[in-house]
């Protein structure tokens, strides 16, 4: 077994409401705002419809990052969704936290189906906080990493 | 000299308590107050100068000392600013700087008269003079 | 029922009448009065300032006595309450007062604002009521037409003072038809009169004193009452003498003593 | 097992130049449950898709994943096809391998490397589709319009010329509303009655349109295009089908004593009323609580008197329950009460008077004839002060925050027409701000203050003092810097409004959400504001916020366009991706229903065998005409009994692992 | 200990002599004197075996899910900490109110056998309490310890008895580094042996079937396979829980590895309170509470990454 020290290439997932940030990504991509290519993005109907399960789901499988975008306050396509995720992500985030995850490896952000810049920006900033804090070892399940080189 | 303004102001809001952002500037202090004929700076300006680090100007304002804290001013506006206490505030300020007692207990016995309250001469002490 | 009495110094002096007749005819409706021992001052004006902690703290002796004595603290002079009840209010709701306070005290219990504030006239209304008064008049005053002067320090601010409706109050305009006279309706009663700046400018006081006196004569008072020292002081002192014979001011507790026939 | 059909798209070059095509379709073919990989320059083409449609055919295929551009671009196309090869339209998943892959990454390997990360979750996420079909309900080809002011009137008479029946509930005893009581309109100064008439005549004779007039919605049940509704006609005393209106009651009437409503209780009028002469329905209603025959048992005038033998007085109220396709709220609005602004004296003197009541008094048909005189003494004045912003823009809690937005101009309306009528009276406005924003606003504010003289201050009224029969206005002009003091004989005060009280009782009912000033809120504020974001419910004019007659007009329109839209369909097809419950897992803990903003979740107590016991649990039910699939109550679900068809719990955890490996 | 100067044992009875109900949940005396356990007593004479004393930390109210289904009604002892569960079960309509006939009863603290134990004292035949003090008979003679020092976890810090501040240990653990905090709750879950006792005593876990034993909600697993998953385990519980959570401390007294699992909760608790406004679940049972509610101005998730603590 080589010890050779491989480059860290994280590993981000990025729920995305299908109304404004789904859209927003889209938009990103039609005027060719680069954003890495380590940050995949999942469609939810709302940033409502993402259960703090997955968010640690992701973190268990070996995710670096996780990052949840929805519409702006006020904006939800379904008025309230929003406000929901955003009290629940601020209590998982916290509760992460307290475990001794690193704080900076969740976040949320509100992007509008308007905003492909924002999307670029806030991805890429992401993404570089991530670079910063390595992989994500306090998190990960030794037993879902094993079975990456299948 | 603006910056010494400027921590005055600082000082008056906080002392006040009163955020004078929340001012919309409708002047129903101006119209609400009793004292109004006598006063050179109009209780809406006060508000205004004090958001503006206007404090040279208001501590040599006679307005200070017209006030008649009824509170009428603090009453009705319509937007809790509470224009009487900023007044205060910028006079509690004039009042504690050295020299500035308006009021002196050399003066007291020509003011007297058999029936003035003490309550006349406690208050006048707490609003003149430190 | 028993409430510690807080008087204040006019009532000590120049304003005898308010207090004399206010504990009589206490007594006489049934309503203890128990003088708070070793009160001060309080200071005749209320310190808008937050950083006014000194100032604060001879009310705040008198709250916290009359919590430890576990009764609701009844006050009289307009200012006196004034004071008292808005710094109760501070403690209540001001941390940092009520921190800075009980740091200056260092009482055996913290203080913080557990005292009721009650004024004279709030416990005849709310603890006697009028329709008691209204029974108990020997000598009502019927056919009298009689001004309630409320000044600001009861009123304002409504939201701390809650003591009525601060613009069109009813308190006084009861208690004067309780007394079986008719209570004149004018629209100054709660305008100030420009007490607290007599000492002064008392050119500025006078005018105040004759919209008040000019607007009640037009509406047909008789006699105007008060519940303020400086007030009566005032209107005395700087209401134009012709209009001072036409209309005489004097304190409600002395009407009230009057009609009970004390 | 799925049989999963993956069809990767060149787009041009769009993809093909940065994503190597064939290393995604070979690594595809590895991925489970797929059984068939290709690619093509243009999936979208008609000749892509009938590629697709042949690959469906010929592989047995049970889902495809299609990588190519957004599926908010071609989604929809991708389903069509698939639904031509007889295959269910949600079997169909989009790998967003343009937008979020080949456009934004330029290396080569990278962009490869991840569109087959993205492809193959699409595919682990299609592995547990499920074939979804969209639910259908019948419509009530029906509506029903609460309030029956000019939005209520102009979104029924809209509805119904589109061919559908429309029922008005009114609480009071005629339509018209607010516009009613109006004497002339800005800026364009016609006269209220003579435009608002006819289209209350309009409704009424429509045969479209039913008027339910002294009734109020009691409940409602039901959902989009079935709304259950009953509605309580309030007993007027009257039988309506054969009174002929002429009137002989109301001036019989012995009782005269009542405060007129319609005039703002500037005068009186009898018992048994017409509200006003143009009043819809022509039909008198009793008064009861004035009416000497219910309160003394004696009486009965109007009923000796009454020639088609009409009056009833042991009519009782009555409870009619319909079925609406949809609900139009047009609630509107009342001024606010004025206890908390009596620096004013608008209690202590009967001279200050609100703008409604002007508008009475000026009004040719109002209690002076037109004229405009002093109520106290019926004299006429000779200077009055209008005061802006009375309770509004106030966050003390004495009035409403917010802007009422009409008192600007129609106190600008009320100054003119008292400059033009009465030259010799002069007229002063307090005002704060003049907000003028719509088309010929500002220049009819302008001419007010221009060529009518009406002058206009910059400051705000502290206090008005009756004095000497006079009122000493004490206001502010700020921009001279002093304190004026103006010895008026009347003061018009501009107050604030606000919503009708029964929008409260309503929103309850409906599930339609108001905020916190009670305006019912819309489901957009951009691009849905004649909505109510429950289903099947629309707004229509103040009810949803302060606007002007135009504005209110337009939106009554706009909501009635949505009705029809609604009313024409025969069956509704809703979206399947809708939550659903496990009822064997549910706890009944009501969390769901409390986070759902569509109130689309119900509790029922319902019978299960759990070991041959019969058990009574009580278990949520989604209503899938309602719910609009935001997946909300799918997180609080402790149990996880609450799912999301389209994007379960499952499939977003397999999308997960897939992105994770 | 006594109610209403009354002894609770008489309540009982009496509850059974004037028929105000058919059953009663109550507390029976187990093997040894300090392992009083749940139970439900249908007739007078089964009363016999009733006991309320200072090893009566159970809380009563999940046996409801299940006794208050049942036919007949049912009396629930609750002291003052297992209201708040009762209160919460009923609002999350759990429980079937019109079935139960709760029956508040005093509490001055339970005590932790463990604890008296560690004092070096062997040998307990009995401990009675008397006041502040406890009065233990071992086979050496009479022992006498501070109650207070002895008393169950959770009622060191009794939101109703002691007003102690519950936070001061959550404060302690925010104070740490970040890494520090990983150690401390990776040490502390190491221990953890999966038995799942938290979890069955836990009243807000009342789940028709728990998601952890639902092979289709993709988080079931019986075995860990590292220790941190059990982890992800306790991550998961807390957010089932969280804003439902009364701090009965129920999981921590029961957990056999003595891992202090109520601080996990109490940080959630914290954090509501904090971030939403003072909220104390099962305080009545029809209020909504923080995570199914919502207000425009909310704060930002990023409080998280933005507030003090250790990093």
């Amino acid at each position: 077994m080589s010890i050779e020290k491989k480059e860290f290439k994280p590993l981000i997932v990025a729920f995305c409401c299908n109304w404004c940030s789904y859209a927003g990504a889209d938009l990103a991509g039609t005027s060719r705002l680069a954003y890495p290519a380590e940050i995949k993005i999942i469609r939810v109907p709302c940033s409502c419809r993402v259960n703090p399960m997955f968010v640690l789901r992701a973190f268990q499988r070996g995710a670096d990052g996780v990052i949840i975008a929805g519409c702006h306050p006020g904006d939800c396509h379904y008025t309230s969704g929003n406000y929901f995720a955003r009290r629940r992500m601020t209590m998982l985030f916290s509760m992460l936290d307290f475990f001794g995850i690193e704080r900076e490896r969740t976040r949320v952000d509100w992007v509008s189906a308007a905003e492909g810049v924002k999307f670029s920006t806030v991805m890429n900033d992401f993404s570089k906080k991530i670079h910063e804090l390595g992989e994500n070892r306090r998190l990960g399940d030794l037993r879902c990493k094993q079975t990456i080189d299948r | 000299m603006l910056q010494k303004q400027q921590l005055q102001a600082e000082t008056i809001r906080r002392i006040s308590g009163v955020n004078t952002r929340k001012c919309m500037k409708c002047g129903k202090c101006t119209a609400t107050c009793p004292a109004h004929s006598e006063m050179d700076i109009s209780p809406h300006r006060f508000v205004s100068m004090v958001e503006n680090n206007e404090i040279d100007a208001l501590m040599s304002s006679d307005s200070l000392w017209k006030c008649l804290s009824c509170f009428a001013c603090v009453e009705r506006c319509p937007r809790g600013v509470e224009p009487a206490n900023l007044i205060e505030a910028v006079r509690v300020t004039a009042v504690r700087m050295q020299n500035r007692n308006r009021l002196l207990p050399e003066n007291i016995p020509s003011l007297l008269n058999n029936k003035l309250p003490q309550q006349a001469l406690v208050s006048a002490f707490r609003k003149y003079s430190k | 029922m028993t409430f510690d009495y807080y008087p204040g110094c006019t009532l000590k002096t120049k304003a005898k009448e308010l207090d004399i007749h206010a504990r009589s005819a206490a007594e006489a409706l049934g309503i203890k009065l128990e003088e708070l021992t070793d009160w001060q001052c309080c200071g005749a004006v209320y310190p808008m300032a937050k950083d006014e902690i000194a100032t604060r703290l001879s009310s705040v002796r008198a709250l916290a006595a009359s919590r430890d004595n576990g009764r609701d603290l009844l006050t009289l002079c307009s200012a006196c309450h004034h004071v008292i009840k808005r710094v109760n209010n501070d403690m209540q709701t001001d941390e940092e007062i009520r921190t800075k306070v009980n740091n200056y005290m260092s009482p055996e219990t913290e203080y913080h604002g557990e005292t009721k504030v009650v004024h004279y006239l709030e416990m005849l209304r709310d603890t006697i009521g009028f329709d008691t008064i209204r029974q108990r008049a020997v000598k009502p005053l019927t056919g009298k037409k009689i001004g309630a002067y409320y000044g600001c320090l009861l009123l304002r601010p409504n939201k701390v003072m809650a003591f009525d409706n601060p613009e069109n109050p009813t308190v006084l305009e009861d208690f004067i038809r309780a007394l079986g006279a008719e209570p004149v309706i004018y629209p100054y009663r709660n305008e100030c009169c420009g007490g607290y700046i007599s000492l002064e400018n008392n050119e500025l006081s006078a005018k105040k004193c004759d919209q008040i006196t000019v607007s009640a004569l037009e509406n047909k008072a008789d006699m105007l009452i008060t519940a303020c020292p400086l007030c009566m002081y005032n209107l005395d002192a700087n209401t134009n003498s012709e209009h001072k014979t036409k209309l005489p001011i004097v304190y409600f507790t002395e009407l009230l003593a009057q009609v009970l026939d004390i | 097992m799925q049989r999963i059909g993956v069809f990767v798209c060149w787009c041009g070059t769009n993809i093909a130049a940065t994503v190597d095509i064939d290393t995604v379709v070979e690594a595809m073919k590895r991925e489970p449950g797929v059984v068939h990989s290709s690619d093509y320059q243009y999936m979208c083409s008609e000749a892509g898709q009938s590629r697709i449609r042949n690959a469906i055919k010929e592989h047995n295929l049970t889902g495809i994943v299609v990588c190519a551009c957004s599926p908010r671009m071609h989604e929809t196309t991708f389903r069509k096809a698939a639904k031509a090869a007889g295959l269910n339209e949600f079997m169909v998943e989009i790998a967003n391998i343009r937008e979020h892959c080949a456009w934004i990454h330029k290396d080569r390997t990278e962009a490869t490397e991840k569109a087959v990360v993205l492809a193959r979750t699409a595919v682990a996420k299609l592995n547990l589709n499920k074939p979804l079909t969209p639910g259908t309900s019948d419509v009530v080809k029906r509506a029903l319009v609460i309030g029956g002011g000019i939005a209520g009137i102009q979104s029924a008479l809209d509805i119904a010329e589109a061919g559908y029946q429309v029922d008005i509930v009114e609480k009071e005893p005629t339509i018209g509303g607010k516009m009613a009581q109006l004497d002339k309109t800005f800026p364009t100064l016609d006269c209220a009655a003579c435009i608002l008439t006819p289209k209350m005549v309009e409704a009424a004779q429509h045969d479209n349109i039913n008027l339910i007039t002294y009734s109020e919605v009691d409940s409602v049940s039901g959902f989009v295009g079935n709304f259950t509704v009953k509605i309580r006609k309030k007993a007027r005393s009257v039988k309506a089908d054969i009174c002929s209106g002429c009137g002989i009651c109301t001036e019989k009437c012995p009782s005269k004593k009542a405060k007129s409503e319609f005039n703002m209780g500037l005068n009186n009028r009898s018992a048994i009323y017409i509200p006003f002469a143009q009043a819809i329905p022509n039909v008198p209603v009793i008064d009861r609580d004035q009416c000497i025959k219910f309160k003394t048992g004696k009486c009965g005038l109007c009923a000796k008197v009454c020639p088609a033998d009409a009056i009833d007085f042991s009519q009782q109220d009555e409870i009619i329950e319909q079925k609406y396709g949809a609900v139009v709220l047009a609630t509107g609005f009342k001024p606010i009460k004025l206890d908390n602004f009596d620096e004013y004296s608008y209690a202590a003197s009967q001279d200050v008077i609100t703008s409604l009541e002007l508008e009475r008094i000026m009004n040719a048909a109002g209690p002076t004839g037109g004229k405009l005189l002093r109520p106290s003494d019926k004299k006429h004045p000779h200077t009055m002060v209008f005061v802006q912003c009375v309770g509004s823009r106030d966050t003390t809690g004495c009035g409403k925050t917010y802007c009422s937005k009409i008192c600007c101009m129609y106190t600008a309306k009320h100054a003119m027409l008292i400059r033009e009528k009465y030259p010799d009276i002069d007229v002063h406005v307090f005002y704060i701000d003049v907000r003028t924003p719509g088309k010929n606003f500002d220049e009819f504010y302008r001419r007010a203050a221009e060529d009518y003289g009406v002058n206009y201050i910059k400051g705000m009224v502290g206090k008005v003092a009756p004095t000497n029969g006079k009122l000493m206005v004490q206001g502010s002009d700020l921009i001279a810097d002093r304190q004026v003091i103006i010895e008026a004989d009347m003061v018009v005060l501009a107050t604030a409004i606000e919503p009708d009280q029964t929008a409260k009782s309503l929103a309850t009912m409906l599930t339609a959400s108001i905020d916190t000033n009670n305006f019912f809120t819309e489901a957009h504020p951009k691009l849905r504001p004649v909505e109510s974001p429950t289903a099947g419910v629309f707004l229509s004019g103040v009810c949803q916020g302060p606007k002007d007659i135009p504005e209110t007009v337009a939106q009554a329109s706009a909501a009635a366009v949505k009705v029809v839209g609604l009313l024409s369909k025969d069956k509704l097809v809703s979206n399947p991706c809708v939550a659903g419950s496990n009822e064997l897992l549910c706890n009944g803990c009501s969390n769901c229903q409390h986070v759902c903003p569509y109130g689309a979740i119900d509790y029922v107590e319902k019978e299960f065998r759990i070991n041959g016991k019969i058990k009574i649990r009580r278990v949520a039910q989604v209503n899938e005409a309602v719910c609009q699939g935001c997946g909300a109550c799918t997180v609080v679900c402790p149990s996880g009994a609450m799912d999301l068809k389209g994007f379960t719990n499952q499939q977003i955890m397999a999308e997960v692992d897939a992105i994770c490996r | 200990m006594q109610t209403n100067n009354r002894p609770v044992k008489e309540i009982a009875q009496e509850i059974f002599a004037e028929n105000q109900a058919e059953r009663i949940l109550g507390w029976k005396r187990g093997e040894f004197f300090y392992d009083n356990s749940p139970a439900v007593f249908s007739a007078a004479d089964e009363l016999q075996e009733f006991v309320y004393d200072a090893f009566c930390g159970s809380n009563l109210s999940k046996f409801l899910v299940k006794e208050a289904a049942k036919e007949g009604r049912i009396a629930v002892l609750l002291k003052p900490c297992d209201r708040y569960s009762f209160n919460q079960l009923v609002k999350e309509h759990r429980i079937d109110k019109e079935n139960v006939l709760p029956i508040e009863i005093d509490c001055d603290g339970m005590v932790d056998i463990d604890k008296v134990r560690a004092l070096g004292i062997k040998g307990i035949k009995s401990i009675s309490a008397d006041g502040d003090q406890l009065t233990i008979e071992t086979v050496y003679g009479q022992k006498n310890c501070s109650k207070e020092d002895v008393l169950l976890l959770k009622c060191q810090t009794c939101k109703d008895r002691t007003g102690g501040d519950r936070f001061a240990l959550v404060r302690e653990i925010e104070e740490m580094s970040s890494v520090e905090r990983y150690e401390f709750w990776r040490s502390e879950l190491s221990k953890c042996i999966r038995c799942n006792a938290c979890r069955n005593v836990c009243p807000a876990c009342t789940c028709e079937k728990c998601v952890f034993d639902n092979d289709k909600s993709g988080i079931a697993n019986k075995a860990n396979s590292d220790s941190f998953e059990e982890s992800l385990y306790h991550m998961i519980r807390a957010f089932h829980v969280a804003g439902r959570c009364t701090d009965c401390g129920e999981c921590s007294r029961v957990c056999p590895q003595g891992i202090p699992l109520h601080l996990i909760n109490r940080k959630v608790i914290k954090d509501l309170n904090e971030f939403y406004g003072e909220y104390q679940a099962g305080a009545d049972d029809s209020s909504v509470g923080p995570l199914t509610s919502y207000e425009l101005d909310d704060v930002e998730p990023d409080i998280v990454m933005n507030r003090g603590g250790g990093r």
